[in-house]
């Protein structure tokens, strides 16, 4: 799929529109989106909108929220230690997410990418677990493991590798370890379709100039993938972005990230606009990424005309 | 009995959704109310599980059809409730069962919030401690001792059970006043900030957890979740009430807004109160019953005797005193989040 | 193509000395790496669901199978369970189509704002369900259609679940549809196909791969998620995570292992459902 | 009777690029008109707005003298051939052949009769149940063929339907086509940009460059009498002598005299001059030549049936064909001559 | 001195295909060696040999006179052009083409020089700082020769570089290849399928088919004296006849009495007789050859430089080419002629 033909293809999909367009004909393409339109403007549009409206409310006494306009809660985020720093350590603990989901998620493709074709369809199938396992079931399995009654502790106690039973629960380390294997499959993904559209031949170019793998990885892989990394990243960054359940189920008590708090907010405190104005900077911040992403993914395929 | 076949007739097949609190609590209740009421009535009652996003489920559903006719309720979330208008006032005559119950349940709440719902019981906070540790769980003065440092779990998410333990301790009588004025709790919360705790809990799930897989060795435990443990480990933990009384809430069950099963709910809300039916009850959990003539399992030591007994030994955050939080709730939140910030280091 | 190329790269041959080896073997301990870390919650849930006692801790001291029968002896989770692939197959229906149809538009057609009806396609995957969940329940909760009220419906869930499923297959549709040899469609248009059998007879079967996985992702998410249920079911509607989610929060029993299991065994089984039929087709049409 | 197709002043820009430049071209019934030309000259982008793949910027387009440039594709009377073959890779040899049949609604009895016909026709009988997955590319581009034929359309467009394939599968589909075509006698628009299939398939060449069409001539015609400069460097290969004539002698272009003899040297001035290598002889068969040069064997590639010379000339270079042993070496002095019939001389 | 690559006794197999069977091949310095093969024969798998991509199964392969099988590439003294060119997309030219010189540890100023020099005998100076996504096919080839070139290795690998590039390029580009070679005077191995590559370009062949070398030697030889029926039918154009002899007397494959006449007939029995289409004579200057036969024109081809007659003379069908305007017409019959020396005849 290299940019030059999408973008001859593009242009005689433009002429093919082009045609002496009746009105109906006009119509074709928005009666098509339609379907996603509606769910998009009607079921989500009108609820964001509404949590927006939401976010402006008083919160009075021990009601759920009350009519009226403030910008308390936005002022409240600002001002607030515990709301700011939930911002940052969100943004902190998804970069590190995703940055460990990039290294990984690319390592690993880059061995199904050049690995024996009988082992692809094998890793393949493994990258799909954690998207097909519900997030609960994944931190029922982690629960399991970290603790001093865990596997791990159990097995590296029984392997005589350890004195004593040791825990990793409750650690930001286990929050890490739960996050990243949720956002693993996207960055792999991802990462393996740029692999993909890479000649394999320049591999072997460089190895026959005289380079070792190590300088092919770095003068010949990194740049031809860093595109991809960076959507991969970005990817991976948005998902961990709007996960909350895993990180506070596994991390420490002060690991407090927008989600939990918009959770907390909305369920425990029965604060809505409170939960609504925190709703709504993580929709806007995730939504800005996402307008860069498609920014950076138009230019991204620069090198294969 | 007559009244028991006419009911049959009339509300037979009829829908009853009744939340309680999910988990232990949610299976016990199935068991000794729900499936015994449906086999008396015909009826297709059921219960689901709720916790504390009872009130925003009630809030977000359409007014005139909530999700489900009855929830349970403590002081919290009868008090959200209750300023969302989300509950139906009870009609005494309906309930004839009432004229048995402990006046306790009255004394603890103002008259206008008595008039929703009924008493069913109540629960309490207990502490609970790992056998092996060597700790008697007499008095909370063990949570800040040196054989609990760093061993001990406490909950985060209903934080203000927690703050009620220093209030309890420090009030001369037992009263829990100090902590519904963010000037007067700072002291409470000072003490808070002194101990040394190895992991907060949000949930009983996570309780449960911390004390199953090793990572905490004392707990302040609730009484809807001590008697998993006491079933289920025996002779792992030792737990009591310690003497100077213990946090607690009262279970008032109340009928939804909007509700289309009024009149079984009134039905249900009077077998809720029969003898046989808290009897059953009390006989697989820890908690407390209203009815003051009931008879106590073996595995309840202390149970309380009186109307007195009930005072002295459970301490509810009034729903005066939830006004007094809420006003101030963002700084008690904050604040409680900062203690968990000093106490795990 | 040819084996590992990374150690081929490094050079192949058996005298190639300790490099390719070195390599070879960073490969293996890498990919096991990655094999364990996604395994390790599956299995370790799979060991605890036949746990016999009621914590969940190690080492497990006996096995029994009391779990699942109390499981399947419960209705109420059997009850969810049949909810949640209910939900789970309107979901797909739904998703599938709309978001198929919108992949297909944006492969073709220029349309104006097109950046932007991307964002907003693809902004519901991101929002927490929280959001989405009591959103939709206090937007749409009033909606009553002779005497059918929207709260606490299927339905209700449905469209909630679609929130997420729809972009996602959007997402992997519109990657799909890149791959589709236009000349293919101007030969059907040249034999006189009409643009509509065009895309039914000729653009569908082509990227039945594509279709059907997006398919997949639309199930397993409607399948596994929990908070917008949480929101929008009531009564006979409760999906299994919804209670499990709730159990979660209570106590963790074997029990909650054993609707894990379950749960991932349905998603499992159905994959390997359609990929057996999948694969079959494949087969007659010898690739 | 109306002409099969007819172009009148078609145009087709994509932004600054005019791929097609107003171009005219009448093709009768019957008739196989091969345009010809180097890559990008639009020969592609002509036949797509034929098949109504794209839309003409200005300009007309009749099919059996009704005007289609309006149409989409699927309400023309066309049937293309792409390069690709372009079988829907999930049906059947007889379900692809079958598509355009049942797109056009006709019965599935007769549409059975008709799938067998094309299919004999093209010679693939008992291939009916097969997948395109399953056929060789030469398999393919038949099937792809009578897919087009079954419909009987009064136009077959070809857009390089044979570049994919082995040059021996290439010269046997390319017999198969010229014998179809004798059999059935259908109009058809062929793009290639292999002369050779041009030259041999065609009834008429039309040579495009630049989007334009340079001349549409017969095979014969193209080779012998090109319309212009073009044209002759186009077809066939030649060798291209840059020369300026002074007083009748010649002079390369750095202006030194170089041995060229011309018979009818053209006025003072730049040329070009043009010559066929399979048409210049050399050594003793170049005595007796009208026009004659004498250059030095710079080398040679032996090709099989022949060995080219490649010769120069103080500052020209050309190159001239010789069947049998080679019997010049690297350096040698020899002597070319041609008949000036054979040269063609263009102003530089 | 020690040959510049010698390949003794490799074998490769995948699974149960064996794709390179015992092949033995010495090559002196300076050559150009050629593998000629139909698709599959094993032509790549070979160069990836030399070139380190593939191990061996078994068999030695040594460059100048060093054991180099256990060696990676990038510890070869090899370089490879590959048919895409493989061109760093994200590298100008001159990086391109200076990585090699940087991983060998040169220094900057001489790497410049290096570039330089490098871009200035493939005629590409002034393209240093366009990427390859800016250059034509051709553009990149070249560049692709340029970088391998500026390592000056001891032996360069050439995997089909041409096939994907139209054929004035192709022609182009073959001269520039074969200059390079004259002037540097660099060992290569080229792989090609492309006959007429391979004949003007080496001064070897080697024909592979199914994994082993059929024949090596210098193009003419390999023309004129084709080891066995695979390479002669290989090599050039050529008409097969399976004919039955009976007593001197040629039949078809059926039976039927065709109107051959052979100056030599083999023994009784099954034969192939192969024709250089360019050697059989037809009409008044078939008379007097050795060798004739009668058949009836079945079609023609103009081909620009000669016609194609194709011929049919019962069950049997042969073409010969013919110089000049069509002198037969469909249909007609006329007789063909060719010398004893011009026809090969194998066991059938
Ligand atoms: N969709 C398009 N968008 C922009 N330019 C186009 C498009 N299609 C064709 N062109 C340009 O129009 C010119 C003619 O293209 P066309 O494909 O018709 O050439 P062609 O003669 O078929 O060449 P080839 O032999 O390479 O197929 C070229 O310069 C090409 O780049
Ligand atoms: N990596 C591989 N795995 C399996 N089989 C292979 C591999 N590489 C080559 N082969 C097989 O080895 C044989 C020789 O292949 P090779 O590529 O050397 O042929 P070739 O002569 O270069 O053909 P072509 O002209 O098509 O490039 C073929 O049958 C091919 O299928
Ligand atoms: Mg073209
Ligand atoms: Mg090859």
């Amino acid at each position: 799929m290299s940019g030059a033909q999408q973008v001859t293809s593009a242009g005689h999909r433009d002429a093919m529109l082009a045609r002496p367009a009746m009105k109906f004909e006009r119509l074709v393409p928005w009666a098509l989106v339609a379907p996603a339109l509606v769910i998009a403007l009607v079921f989500f549009g009108l609820p964001i909108l509404n949590t927006l409206r939401m976010s402006f409310n008083l919160h009075v006494d021990q009601r759920v929220y009350v009519p009226g306009f403030t910008l308390d809660q936005y002022w409240m985020l600002v001002k607030n230690p515990i709301f700011s720093g939930s911002i940052l350590t969100t943004v902190k603990l998804s970069l590190i997410c995703a940055f460990s989901a990039v290294t990984i998620g690319y390592g690993f493709a880059l061995l199904v990418w050049i690995g024996p074709p009988l082992w692809r369809v094998g890793f393949i199938g493994l990258a799909l677990c954690p998207l097909l396992i519900s997030e609960i079931s994944i931190i029922f399995g982690w629960w399991m493991f970290f603790p001093k009654t865990g596997l791990l502790s159990h097995t590296l106690l029984s392997a005589g590798l350890i004195e004593d039973r040791f825990s990793l629960m409750y650690t930001e380390f286990a929050a890490l370890v739960g996050l990243t294997y949720l956002t693993l499959p996207f960055s792999f993904f991802i990462i393996l379709s740029i692999l993909d559209g890479i000649d394999k031949r320049l591999l072997e170019a460089s190895s026959d100039l005289g380079a070792g793998p190590l300088t092919t990885f770095r003068e010949v892989m990194l740049p031809l993938t860093w595109p991809g990394m960076l959507v991969a990243f970005a990817h991976a960054f948005i998902w961990a972005m709007g996960t909350y359940a895993t990180p506070s189920a596994l991390g420490p008590d002060t690991l407090w990230t927008i989600g939990f708090l918009v959770q907390e907010q909305m369920l425990g405190r029965h604060n809505w606009p409170m939960a609504s104005a925190l709703a709504i900077v993580l929709v806007v911040g995730v939504a800005s990424i996402m307008l860069l992403m498609r920014r950076l993914m138009a230019r991204g395929g620069r090198f294969h005309d | 009995r007559a009244g028991v076949a006419s009911a049959k007739n009339s509300f037979a097949g009829e829908n009853l959704i009744v939340v309680s609190w999910s988990g232990n609590y949610e299976r016990v209740f199935r068991e000794t109310v729900i499936e015994p009421f449906n086999a008396e009535f015909g009826t297709k009652a059921e219960t689901i599980g709720g916790w504390d996003q009872i009130v925003s489920q009630i809030q977000a559903a359409p007014a005139d059809n909530p999700p489900f006719d009855i929830t349970v309720t403590d002081e919290y979330v009868a008090s959200a409730g209750l300023a969302g208008e989300l509950y139906v006032k009870t009609d005494r005559a309906a309930i004839p069962n009432l004229e048995a119950v402990y006046p306790w349940f009255h004394e603890t709440r103002p008259q206008d919030a008595a008039q929703y719902g009924i008493p069913f019981g109540g629960g309490s906070a207990v502490l609970l401690v790992r056998n092996s540790i060597g700790v008697t769980p007499d008095s909370w003065k063990h949570l800040w001792g040196e054989k609990l440092a760093g061993r001990i779990t406490l909950d985060s998410g209903a934080w203000w059970y927690t703050l009620a333990i220093p209030a309890i301790l420090k009030s001369p009588d037992g009263r829990l006043d100090a902590m519904y004025n963010i000037k007067t709790a700072e002291p409470l919360i000072a003490e808070l900030e002194r101990l040394k705790v190895a992991k907060w809990f949000t949930d009983g799930a996570e309780q449960a957890n911390l004390l199953v897989q090793e990572e905490a060795d004392a707990a302040m435990s609730y009484s809807s979740d001590t008697y998993t443990f006491l079933r289920e480990q025996p002779g792992e933990y030792v737990f009591g009430v310690p003497r100077e009384g213990t946090p607690a809430w009262a279970e008032w069950y109340m009928k939804v807004r909007g509700t289309k099963h009024g009149e079984l709910a009134d039905l249900f809300m009077n077998y809720l109160l029969a003898k046989e039916t808290q009897e059953r009850f009390l006989a697989n959990s820890m908690q407390f019953v209203a009815r003051s003539d009931v008879q106590v399992p073996d595995h309840w030591n202390g149970y309380p005797a009186s109307n007195e007994d009930y005072h002295r030994m459970f301490q509810v955050i009034t729903m005066q005193g939830w006004d007094g939080i809420m006003a101030d709730y963002q700084a008690f939140d904050d604040r409680m989040k900062q203690v968990i910030v000093k106490t795990t280091g | 193509m040819t084996e590992a190329a990374l150690a081929q790269s490094v050079g192949s041959g058996r005298l190639a000395g300790i490099s390719v080896t070195v390599w070879r073997a960073a490969g293996i301990v890498f990919a096991s790496f990655v094999t364990l870390y996604v395994l390790i919650p599956i299995g370790v849930t799979i060991a605890m669901s036949f746990n016999d006692g009621s914590f969940i801790r190690f080492p497990i001291t006996s096995w029994s199978l009391r779990w699942y029968e109390g499981f399947f002896a419960s209705t109420r989770w059997t009850q969810a369970l049949a909810n949640s692939l209910v939900i789970a197959l309107g979901t797909t229906v739904i998703s599938t189509v709309s978001g198929i149809l919108a992949a297909w538009t944006f492969d073709r057609y220029n349309l104006p704002l097109k950046n932007v009806i991307y964002v907003l396609i693809m902004l519901p995957l991101f929002t927490p369900g929280v959001v989405l969940g009591l959103g939709i329940a206090i937007a749409f909760g009033g909606i009553e259609i002779g005497g059918w009220s929207f709260f606490g419906s299927r339905g209700s869930v449905v469209i909630a679940h679609s929130l997420w499923a729809m972009p996602l297959v959007f997402m992997l549709m519109e990657a799909t549809f890149r791959t589709v040899d236009r000349r293919i469609i101007e030969a059907s248009y040249d034999l006189g196909g009409r643009p509509v059998r065009t895309f039914f007879e000729i653009v569908l079967p082509m990227v039945s791969t594509g279709v059907i996985s997006s398919a997949l992702f639309a199930f397993v998410i409607s399948l596994n998620e929990f908070v917008m249920a949480l929101f929008l079911t009531s009564r006979g509607t409760q999906t299994l995570p919804v209670l499990m989610w709730l159990s979660l929060r209570s106590a963790g029993t074997p029990e909650l292992a054993v609707t894990a299991v379950v749960l991932a065994t349905a998603v499992f089984a159905c994959m390997s459902l359609v990929m057996v039929w999948y694969v079959r087709q494949l087969r007659k049409l010898g690739r | 009777m109306a002409l099969a197709l007819e172009l009148d002043q078609v145009s087709r820009s994509y932004g600054a690029v005019v791929a097609v430049d107003s171009v005219s071209l009448d093709v009768e019934g019957g008739e196989f008109v091969t345009l010809l030309g180097p890559s990008g000259s639009g020969k592609t982008t002509t036949l797509r707005l034929i098949g109504g793949f794209e839309r003409p910027n200005g300009g007309a387009i009749s099919i059996a003298g009704r005007r289609v440039d309006h149409l989409p594709p699927y309400k023309r009377n066309t049937a293309t051939i792409f390069q690709s073959g372009a079988l829907f890779p999930h049906k059947t040899v007889a379900e692809n052949i079958a598509y355009g049949l049942r797109m056009h609604a006709m019965n599935p009895s007769l549409i059975r009769e008709r799938v067998g016909e094309a299919l004999g026709i093209v010679q693939m009988g008992g291939f009916e149940e097969r997948y395109p997955s399953q056929l060789s590319g030469g398999q393919k581009q038949r099937v792809a063929l009578a897919r087009s034929l079954a419909l009987r359309p009064s136009l077959l467009l070809f857009d390089e339907p044979l570049s994919a394939l082995d040059l021996s599968l290439r010269l046997q589909l390319r017999a198969d086509i010229k014998r179809l075509h004798d059999e059935l006698q259908f109009t058809a628009i062929y793009v290639t940009h292999d002369q050779s299939e041009a030259m041999a398939m065609s009834s008429r060449v039309a040579i495009m460059n630049c989007g334009r069409i340079e001349q549409v001539a017969p095979p014969q015609q193209i080779y012998n009498e090109p319309a212009n400069e073009f044209v002759y460097s186009f077809i066939g290969e030649s060798c291209c002598l840059p020369v300026r004539i002074d007083d009748g002698a010649a002079r390369d272009q750095q202006g030194r005299p170089v041995d060229i003899r011309l018979a009818e040297p053209p006025s003072s001035g730049a040329w070009r001059l043009y010559l066929r290598p399979s048409r210049i002889r050399i050594g003793n068969e170049a005595h007796g030549c009208a026009n004659t040069a004498r250059g030095r064997v710079r080398f040679t590639e032996f090709l099989g049936d022949f060995n080219r010379y490649h010769l120069v000339a103080g500052g020209l270079e050309f190159f001239c064909d010789r069947a049998g042993e080679r019997q010049y070496q690297i350096g040698e002095e020899v002597e070319a001559g041609w008949d000036t019939g054979d040269m063609k001389v263009f102003a530089a």
